[in-house]
């Protein structure tokens, strides 16, 4: 654990915000997150997983990175973080966890994100739109390369929310040069409906499926529907989950999620037939066929 | 900083608890674990437990609630996979066992006292998240039992884990003792339960958890001193320990050692600062050791406990 | 915003903790007290108490550690000096009574039968700072005996305070509505101790105290909702409560009714708040009762109370 | 209780802060105290008691008044203070207790204050500067008015404390036109040796008691040596106590001072002859005769 200050806090209408912590350098993967508490609090008494958005080496005047990340009001957690000023201490844990598995045949990645579930799908297109897409010998010869010799993976983002207001990142994700689809439960912007539909839609427009994956990030009911598009369009799909949390790193077994047991482990497991992987560690990226939704 | 409980030595009185350390390898990623005065793993049962149904955690103020269920990967795996790391250690390692029967608690025992690098074995008679696991910790006679056949089924030293969930700890604290406690462990965590105002039911699918964290810190240091003045058997303190203070108040209260435990969640270092917060109290305070806060707080005339205890057989 | 617990029609839900709330007159200054539920006052004796030798009060995380000792002016100047005020207000005054012996309990409700403006007695069978002052409620049986007595001693409702330093608290809930208890106030404070770091002693002379505030009321909820799936016997919810939503959280466990205690310390307006804050909750939640919530977070098979109980006869 | 708002925070070498905050308007005593708590912090869980050092009247972009409070860095609370910033909430409760009593005999007040025990003095001596002395006409003939017809009384100011860095608010109490007297244990400045030296000395000097009155404030053994003095010299004394508090205001019982019985009251109680006074609201400032020592 460091302890690290506020940077600074912007507030997105309305109930929306991006705060920035002075950091030690911090290398992190899309996906991994940080588990974040003001110092000193005892009310919220646990610490709160966010995804990591972005860190910036951009050298402020403490030097060294500041640790981004995004999130929603929601309750006492993130009702504690959003009245910090400048320079009030924050106890940060991180990067913890597993974020998106990027294989290096993966030609086009299909986010989809959900309301506040953008952060670590926003991390994972900045992170593409700046590795060159290297080909290993092996898998050359499967891959069918559909974008240009620029050495990029294409991008497609699919960004829901209940209204305009909750369609959020939209600008990092198309600076990161994603091809975006927004859609909205009231229809103020984009598809009125979910973004599932659009996800699908798009799923049926695609004459081939190789190198595609989708990463996911959102509401619980909004990954499994995802997962069971993926599923029909037999489509590698990985979701970030989210689950209660006491530690961030494996130490409380407080945050499983429950998957599919494997025969193996059936024949081995005598009382039950219940299996749990923790989020925290396993996750909070998992292939989505390994989740018993 | 070194103390000797139930016949082991240790470097320093700071270990940490059952429940909130995993099997160690979670931190020895942020400390080197042979700065530990002990090692206490997550309770082992004799079969694999998948553990209760998520979500397990809840907030509470100054705490929290869990409802794990005892999960863990049973004795077979855990001799086979997680003891060989913990082994490697210099620190002391001390198994934490929970029965469905007192044979079964005899029958743990007898598996631990067979392998190599186990220093002692903590009962656990007071989880308060599996069907009938407070009974064992709630009723003297019980505890009885318990404790005299895991203590005739092993040559390792034996420590009880007492429930906080009682009218009178010291019964249950003599009842331990009596059946041959080498130390006593206290306090597991309360019964609790918070309700969701959304969806207007308990938080936790199991409806209560157990309460842990600094709320519960002044009823644990109130049940160690009440039962550092019935019995002599040494007491490793246990509840909210957050720093150094935290520790020292438990040691002044008549405990030998201390364990953390959800500090550990907060901070995976907080072992190690609750140590040198220990060491820097000694020092601004003039103590030579740390055996001679135990029990400093309680009067001399009700003082019937001594912190040296006659040495056990160690571990092999 | 109306219920009746123990036959007694109630405004709201919203009282005031005994021992939280002197004998109202404090608190007259800041809110109008016909706002709330119900008030009772500090804890009578028979005889006038100096209480505990101070310091009686002592921090904890989420929390307080109390010794005042029951000081109170006694029944006689009660009545005299503090009764007149009292019965000048509509709110339904509940007067909380200790005695030493199962006799004086049943001898102090008879003295506040014959006085004008009590609607109702709150037994205090739980106070953990007076020598002897839990025995009561930590027994079934001598609770059974004072309850009994109280209620033979008296028509006015009859509200045991049951103490949560207990093995099972639904023993002693039975016991209590067995001998006739009108409803039950649960929970009084939990038995804790701090130790000052610089001398080295218990902050409290009396080294315990009654552990108060946020930090109990996991324990507390959990008690309500343990008792309110054993017996009908009406329940008022306390421990802990801050704010609206901490309310509703008793409420749906199965409380007809909650108190306010620790809160009034940090704020003298926190039954207000409170009140206010059930009313937005009710409000949000599109409740036409505060009554729908008793009880709503128990599964349905299981919830064997109703919150309509056989009224009582009135207080004159 | 008010919710205010830090408006300013001045830290004295080595751990002594003067801390401003907007309030509604205020008038008080000397010697009377507010109850004052970060917002929402849960450790702390109670608010501490401060004097209330002054109020100043003017206005600031809030408009209202300003409640100033002195105070030493001890423990959890003061700390907890001492780390807000302006802007931060603060719940605040008072003007509460029983402050100085300043009959109209009195013509010279002898200020006596131990380290941190010097807001209420300074208070009480800004009032008394304030104030004009107009004399009662019964009292008229009674009193020896030695201070000219300038309408003041005379203040005399002894201050206490460890160390030159202890001995606090000097400039304040002159501006106030006390005459100070310094003593400070280490001899670092005025006096070595204790302030209550400094008051005896000062009182055999003096050839009329009339119109004398203590008040005094700071720890408890130098209040009871004063106490001492004053019964001594044959001289009213007023001493502000301390107690742990959880209210303020009467409610918990909780900040109990052992006082002397009466003997009516030794005869009312038939069980005990120990008898308390509730510091925050029979007090803080006691008739030092009052007090069981
Ligand atoms: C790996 C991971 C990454 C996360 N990343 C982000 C992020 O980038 N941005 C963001 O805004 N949030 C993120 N979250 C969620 C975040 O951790 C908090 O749960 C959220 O901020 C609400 O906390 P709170 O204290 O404000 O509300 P609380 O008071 O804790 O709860 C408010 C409501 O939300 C519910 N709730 C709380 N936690 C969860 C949970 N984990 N899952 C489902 N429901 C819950 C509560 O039951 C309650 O109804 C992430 C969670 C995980 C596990
Ligand atoms: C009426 C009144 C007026 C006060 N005015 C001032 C003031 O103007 N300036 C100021 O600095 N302080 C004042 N105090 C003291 C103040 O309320 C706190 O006690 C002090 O700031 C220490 O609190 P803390 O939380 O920092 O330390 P804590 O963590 O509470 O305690 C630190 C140490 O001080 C001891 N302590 C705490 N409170 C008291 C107490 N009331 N009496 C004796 N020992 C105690 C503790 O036991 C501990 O050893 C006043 C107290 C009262 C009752
Ligand atoms: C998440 C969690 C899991 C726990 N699991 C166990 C366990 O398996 N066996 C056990 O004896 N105690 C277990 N405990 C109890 C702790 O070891 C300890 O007794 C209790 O939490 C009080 O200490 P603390 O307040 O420092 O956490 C667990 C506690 C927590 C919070
Ligand atoms: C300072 C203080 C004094 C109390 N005095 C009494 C009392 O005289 N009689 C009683 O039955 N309960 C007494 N109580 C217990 C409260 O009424 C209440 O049951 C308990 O504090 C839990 O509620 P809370 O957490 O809201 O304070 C007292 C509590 C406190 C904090
Ligand atoms: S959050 Fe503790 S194990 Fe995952
Ligand atoms: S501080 Fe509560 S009565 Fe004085």
């Amino acid at each position: 654990m460091q302890q690290v200050e506020v940077q600074s806090l912007q507030r997105f209408h309305p109930d929306y915000f991006l705060q920035r912590f002075t950091s030690e350098s911090l290398s992190f993967q899309p996906g991994q997150f940080v588990m974040v508490k003001p110092s000193g609090l005892f009310d919220p008494f646990l610490p709160r997983a966010y995804s990591i958005l972005r860190v910036r080496r951009e050298s402020n005047r403490k030097g060294g990175h500041m640790v981004e990340i995004f999130y929603k009001l929601m309750g006492k957690g993130s009702r504690a973080l959003s009245r910090l000023k400048p320079g009030d201490r924050v106890d940060l844990l991180g990067p913890l966890g597993n974020g998106y598995h990027v294989p290096p045949s993966l030609t086009t990645a299909l986010l989809v994100a959900g309301g506040i579930g953008v952060p670590p799908v926003v991390a994972l297109a900045e992170m593409l739109a700046r590795s060159q897409f290297t080909l290993r010998g092996s898998q050359q010869g499967k891959t069918n390369r559909r974008s240009s010799d620029k050495g990029r993976r294409k991008v497609v983002a699919f960004v829901g929310g209940k209204t305009s207001d909750d369609v959020l990142c939209l600008t990092d994700l198309r600076k990161a040069r994603a091809k975006v689809h927004v859609a909205t439960e009231d229809g103020s912007v984009g598809h009125r409906g979910l973004v599932v539909d659009l996800l699908e839609a798009h799923l049926k427009t695609q004459t081939s499926r190789q190198g595609l994956i989708i990463y996911a990030c959102g509401p619980h009911a909004m990954l499994h529907a995802v997962a069971q598009i993926a599923d029909r369009f037999q489509i590698p799909c990985q979701v970030s989950l989210e689950a209660s949390m006491a530690c961030g790193f494996g130490a409380c077994m407080g945050c499983v999620i429950p998957v599919k047991q494997s025969v193996k482990e059936q024949l081995a497991a005598r009382q039950s037939t219940i299996s749990y992987k923790l989020c925290c560690k396993d996750g909070p990226a998992f292939d989505a066929r390994e989740i018993a939704w | 900083m070194g103390v000797e409980i139930a016949g082991i030595p240790l470097k320093n009185p700071v270990m940490t608890a059952s429940g909130t350390f995993g099997y160690g390898d979670e931190f020895s990623s942020f400390f080197d674990l042979n700065a530990l005065g002990a090692i206490i793993v997550k309770t082992v049962t004799m079969h694999p437990r998948p553990g209760n149904a998520p979500p397990r955690i809840a907030e509470t103020p100054g705490g929290m609630l869990n409802s794990i269920g005892l999960q863990n990967v049973g004795i077979d795996l855990f001799l086979k996979q997680k003891l060989p790391f913990l082994r490697t250690l210099t620190t002391p390692l001390l198994v934490n066992i929970a029965g469905k029967s007192v044979e079964e608690f005899a029958d743990l025992a007898k598996r631990l006292s067979d392998a190599e690098g186990v220093a002692g074995i903590e009962v656990n008679i007071s989880c308060p998240n599996v069907a009938g696991g407070l009974d064992f910790g709630t009723d003297p006679r019980l505890t009885y039992e318990v404790v005299r056949s895991v203590r005739q089924a092993t040559p390792l030293p034996v420590i009880p884990k007492l429930s906080p969930n009682v009218t009178d700890v010291t019964v249950i604290a003599r009842a331990a003792a009596d059946a041959g406690a080498d130390a006593l462990s206290l306090i597991n965590t309360i019964v609790g339960m918070v309700i969701d105002l959304d969806s207007r039911r308990p938080k936790l699918p199991g409806a209560t958890g157990g309460l842990s964290g600094p709320a519960i810190r002044p009823v644990a240091v109130r049940m160690v001193w009440e039962v550092a003045q019935v019995v002599k058997t040494p007491i490793i303190g246990i509840g909210g320990i957050m720093t150094g203070n935290d520790a020292v108040e438990f040691l002044l209260a008549g405990a030998t050692a201390v364990q953390v435990g959800t500090a550990n969640f907060l901070d995976p270092l907080a072992p190690m600062k609750v140590l040198a917060g220990i060491e820097s109290y000694l020092t601004l305070h003039r103590f030579a050791a740390v055996t001679q806060l135990v029990g400093a707080a309680i009067p001399s005339e009700t003082r019937s406990k001594s912190n040296v205890h006659s040495p056990r057989p160690k571990a092999k």
